[in-house]
């Protein structure tokens, strides 16, 4: 009875300083991985909470799909601030600067 | 093989939801997709509204009864959203039709304008079906559902314009949108826990439940006020608003506002009245008061006609909220009052946001200052302008009149004038704003530069002047609407309803 | 980058407007606390109520018959939602498939090329086992959206190489299938999403699978970041 | 007991978010703040149903609202993150578009 409190105890104070330190973390990256762990932890709360359901969800998509998709934008954020200015794919990228030109044209 | 006759009550959620699906499929049979939806959406809503006059109506969907399935319910207010949301939508489908067939005068910008119009059709037909689901629905958690469904495609929505300022402003109100609904959520928590069912019949029954009601409503009521832009929390919606493209700014300020305050209003009135305390009653009408006047004071202020729209918004919302302390305990037609002006304001500033929309269109900018003489080449627009200035004025013909003078006269009956004052002023300032742009627009300078009009297209200016006259109608009309919420208020009396 | 949280951690310089909002914060969470331990607590709830229905619903999991039966309208909706994801995500951006960033070695690309056919099979496993056991097409589909994902970042792009057509297809398979079997469930004079009494099972089953292969899609086109390339043009 | 101790971390991983949603100011922060609250919200419905295997079934229905929940702030937080995503994006380019022309337009 008492161990399965002490579990109880330890698994809500990690979840708390997990939740804690990834939003105070300075670092952007490690908070992403924090996320991810968390919601491995939080699979665990749920499987306690006889939530299987839940837990499975909270497995595959909390922390297989969300993890990926933060680690993902994360990577493309940092690739845009690395170049000044991208001259990719987006097919409106150059219209936007000359629309206020173009507009002036029209009138 | 028949379909029930009740089933009527589902044709306003399944048919755009079924639209939506095709327009994401296939591209060209978008618009007449949507079309058809809109039209078979609106001869369904009036379907309805001709039967449901005898009473209200419940649906329980999949054949479940109420602490199990979800029920759909029918009455006056409900109603009258419906028909609201059915004709605004028609007209700003016909709009969006009008601005993005204009892209041809922008030949550089097409591949643009198709990706906007593309993904326009789709998440307006959804949004759509969400809102009257929102509209239908009497299960506080299936109106979270519809709540994110609307956040989720509003701020897609916004964000469609891909100007710099529109994602920055469609981000933030994005996370607005799911910050308000958490808090909503939360409050859905504790009242399942705190009575175990979700369905609003059930939970009228339920009398009292002590604190944790209380704070599950706060939870609930903090949350929607924050998705309506209520004064102090409405720093998002004029960005958001201002930014969208202009189909987009006429379908958040004239619809999207008005789904989460229908909950926020079935909530205080309908489902848990013993809840409500005369002073969160009071402290309500004191921030609606604070966002006409500070509402008005900004609209006066800006130098851009969008801005200026979405910040009248701001102040028009105020009165949805300053007819709460009246509304309660002594006045039942203030009831109506409310309803009365979501009606009139939807369709009004559609209207206007449209009007602005095409002005921005034909000259290339929405500075105010710089619109003298737009008659000339939009008469039809101005016109539309003007009037659905009219309505938010308030002036007598229009529905903004009828809701206006409904308040006045209760303040005044129930000599709380002070309500009143706040009313009057703030229509003041609504003149104000309204009459700097008209003027602008009507007056024609005599060294006005001559200026080429660009060909007029009939769906860009149409649709506005026909929302803006049905706005200015609805005052003529008005004992109509108000039977209608009669019939449903008597039938919230009665509660519960039939089933299978 | 630099987001401490000042009121705690006091890393930053002092702010009086954070300390409000701190000030603030705790005060809401003393209120949401005290009245957390007001709330009733591991109560029946509904259960009894769902029980009661179980064997009408036409599954075996309680979960599943309140997601896909009593509450399948919310479900219907919720599946709509994930769609409207996936079209503002395309209306935002188009896809990056950045080659050679996660995994490199061919090892890792041929343990991928196992593992994403296994997957697939745990996927079908998980929704078949959801009408009896925890799993669901919820489940099953996020395990096949991982799969998809796995396959993205081991330089197999396969969303740009799918027809665009066959992908939006695929997208719709789920929404269309639960709002198809919803509208032809009201003929016959049944009210929506009433299943036929005895069919309720194969039904459920349909419907979890379909959605879990949109699902699947849609969760592997969101981790894209946008549309395929290409797809603007041909329709 | 358990169910508690359960709920209050709930309340406090919601209120950890809210407090950071404000706070920072870095958009993926933001996004991970608000799905800090979201499982706050989630554990405290799930855990307030809690009840252990002795006590009888466990009402579905806490669990099938979470699922639901957790379905949509998967698909909602992929929507902003790609919009935060655009947002840096944009910003280098409104950043040149205002020193070209000189002011910023609104709306189109």
């Amino acid at each position: 009875m008492t161990l399965i409190m002490l579990f109880d105890i330890l698994l809500v104070a990690t979840l708390l300083w997990l939740a804690w330190r990834l939003l105070a973390t300075e670092d952007i990256f490690k908070a992403v991985v924090l996320f991810i762990s968390f919601g491995l932890l939080m699979a665990l709360a749920w499987v306690r909470m006889r939530a299987p359901d839940v837990a499975l969800a909270e497995a595959a998509l909390g922390a297989g799909l969300t993890g990926p998709l933060f680690l993902s934008a994360l990577r493309r954020m940092e690739r845009i601030r690395k170049e000044e200015r991208r001259v990719d794919t987006d097919e409106d990228r150059d219209d936007d600067v000359k629309a206020g030109n173009k507009r002036k044209e029209t009138i | 093989m028949m379909l029930e006759a009740s089933s009527l009550i589902v044709c306003p959620v399944i048919v755009p939801l079924t639209a939506g699906l095709l327009c994401f499929l296939s591209r060209r049979t978008a618009f007449f997709a949507s079309l058809s939806a809109c039209l078979a959406n609106l001869v369904g809503v009036c379907l309805l509204l001709g039967r449901s006059l005898s009473g209200p109506a419940s649906y329980h969907v999949g054949g479940w009864q109420a602490p199990l399935g979800i029920t759909l319910r029918i009455d006056g207010p409900s109603l009258l959203m419906l028909l609201m949301t059915a004709v605004t939508g028609l007209g700003i489908t016909l709009y969006a039709r009008g601005y993005f067939s204009f892209r041809i005068f922008f030949p550089k910008r097409i591949a643009r304008h198709e990706r906007q119009e593309r993904f326009f059709w789709p998440l307006w037909m959804l949004l759509l079906a969400a809102l009257n689901a929102l509209f239908l629905s009497a299960d506080i958690f299936n109106w979270y559902v519809t709540l994110e469904m609307v956040s989720v495609s509003a701020a897609a929505l916004a964000a469609l314009s891909g100007k710099p300022a529109s994602q920055i402003a469609a981000f933030r109100y994005l996370l607005v949108s799911l910050l308000g609904s958490l808090s909503y959520l939360l409050g859905v928590v504790f009242v399942y826990k705190v009575h175990g069912v979700l369905d609003l019949n059930m939970l009228r029954a339920c009398a009292g439940g002590g604190e944790g009601m209380h704070l599950a409503l706060a939870l609930m009521s903090v949350g929607l006020m924050l998705k309506t832009a209520l004064f102090p929390m409405h720093f998002w919606l004029p960005p958001a608003h201002a930014n969208a493209l202009a189909p987009v700014s006429a379908i958040l300020s004239g619809l999207v506002v008005k789904g989460s305050f229908y909950i926020l209003f079935r909530l205080w009135f309908d489902v848990f009245p013993t809840c409500v305390s005369p002073a969160a009653l009071n402290l309500v009408g004191i921030l609606g008061a604070g966002a006409i006047l500070w509402g008005s004071v900004q609209a006066i202020r800006q130098q851009r006609l969008k801005l200026l729209v979405a910040y009248s918004t701001v102040s028009q919302l105020g009165y949805l909220f300053i007819a709460f302390p009246l509304a309660y305990l002594q006045n039942d037609g203030l009831w109506s009052a409310v309803i009365f002006m979501a009606l009139a304001h939807s369709c009004a500033k559609s209207a206007m946001f449209m009007a602005s929309g095409t002005i921005f269109l034909h000259f290339g900018h929405d500075r105010i200052n710089d619109l003298a003489g737009t008659r000339k080449c939009l008469p039809v627009t101005a016109f539309a302008y003007a009037i659905a200035g009219v309505n938010l004025m308030g002036l007598p013909p229009s529905g903004g009149f009828i809701a206006k003078w409904l308040l006045l006269s209760s303040s005044l009956a129930s000599s709380r004038w002070w309500w009143g004052i706040v009313v009057m002023v703030g229509s003041l300032l609504s003149s104000v704003y309204v009459f700097r742009v008209v003027s602008r627009l009507f007056v024609v300078p005599e060294d006005l530069p001559v200026r080429q009009c660009l060909p007029r297209s009939p769906l860009l200016e149409w649709p506005a002047l026909v929302l803006a006259l049905i706005a200015l109608l609805l005052g003529l009309v008005a004992p109509y609407p108000l039977a209608v919420l009669d019939a449903g208020r008597i039938s919230l009396m009665l509660s519960g309803g039939g089933g299978p | 980058m630099m987001m401490s949280k000042p009121g705690i951690s006091g890393r930053r310089r002092f702010d009086p407007f954070l300390l409000l909002i701190f000030l603030l914060v705790l005060l809401l969470t003393l209120i949401l606390a005290r009245a957390v331990c007001t709330l009733p607590m591991g109560g029946e709830g509904l259960a009894g109520e769902v029980a009661r229905f179980q064997q009408q619903s036409g599954v075996e999991s309680p979960v599943t018959a309140v997601l896909l039966n009593f509450r399948g309208y919310d479900t219907l909706l919720e599946v709509m939602v994930l769609l409207l994801a996936v079209i503002g995500v395309w209306s935002l951006a188009t896809a990056s498939f950045v080659k050679n960033s996660f995994a490199t070695s061919p090892v890792q690309i041929s343990v991928v090329r196992l593992l994403a056919p296994l997957m697939c099979l745990v996927a079908a496993y998980l929704v078949r086992q959801g009408t009896h056991l925890a799993g669901g097409a919820f489940q099953g589909g996020a395990v096949l959206g991982a799969a998809g994902v796995l396959l993205l970042v081991t330089e197999l792009p396969w969303l740009s190489v799918v027809p665009s057509l066959l992908l939006r297809i695929g997208l719709l398979l789920g929404p269309l299938c639960f709002l198809a079997v919803a509208i032809l469930c009201m003929f016959s004079g049944r009210q929506l999403l009433q299943y036929p009494s005895g069919e309720a099972g194969w039904i459920v089953l349909l419907i979890e699978s379909a959605c879990a292969v949109s699902i699947g899609l849609t969760l592997a086109s969101l981790f894209a970041g946008g549309r395929p390339g290409g797809d603007v043009s041909d329709d | 007991m358990t169910n508690l101790l359960y709920s209050l971390g709930g309340v406090l991983l919601f209120t950890m978010g809210f407090f950071a949603l404000i706070a920072c100011s870095h958009p993926l922060r933001k996004i991970l703040a608000v799905n800090v609250m979201s499982t706050g919200v989630f554990l405290i419905l799930v855990a307030s149903a809690y009840r252990p295997e002795s006590a009888g079934n466990i009402d579905p229905l806490p669990h099938a609202m979470v699922l639901t929940g957790i379905v949509v702030s998967v698909s909602v937080t992929a929507l902003a993150l790609v919009l935060a995503c655009r947002v840096q994006e944009t910003s280098n380019l409104a950043f040149l578009k205002q020193q070209r022309n000189g002011s910023e337009e609104s709306g189109e």
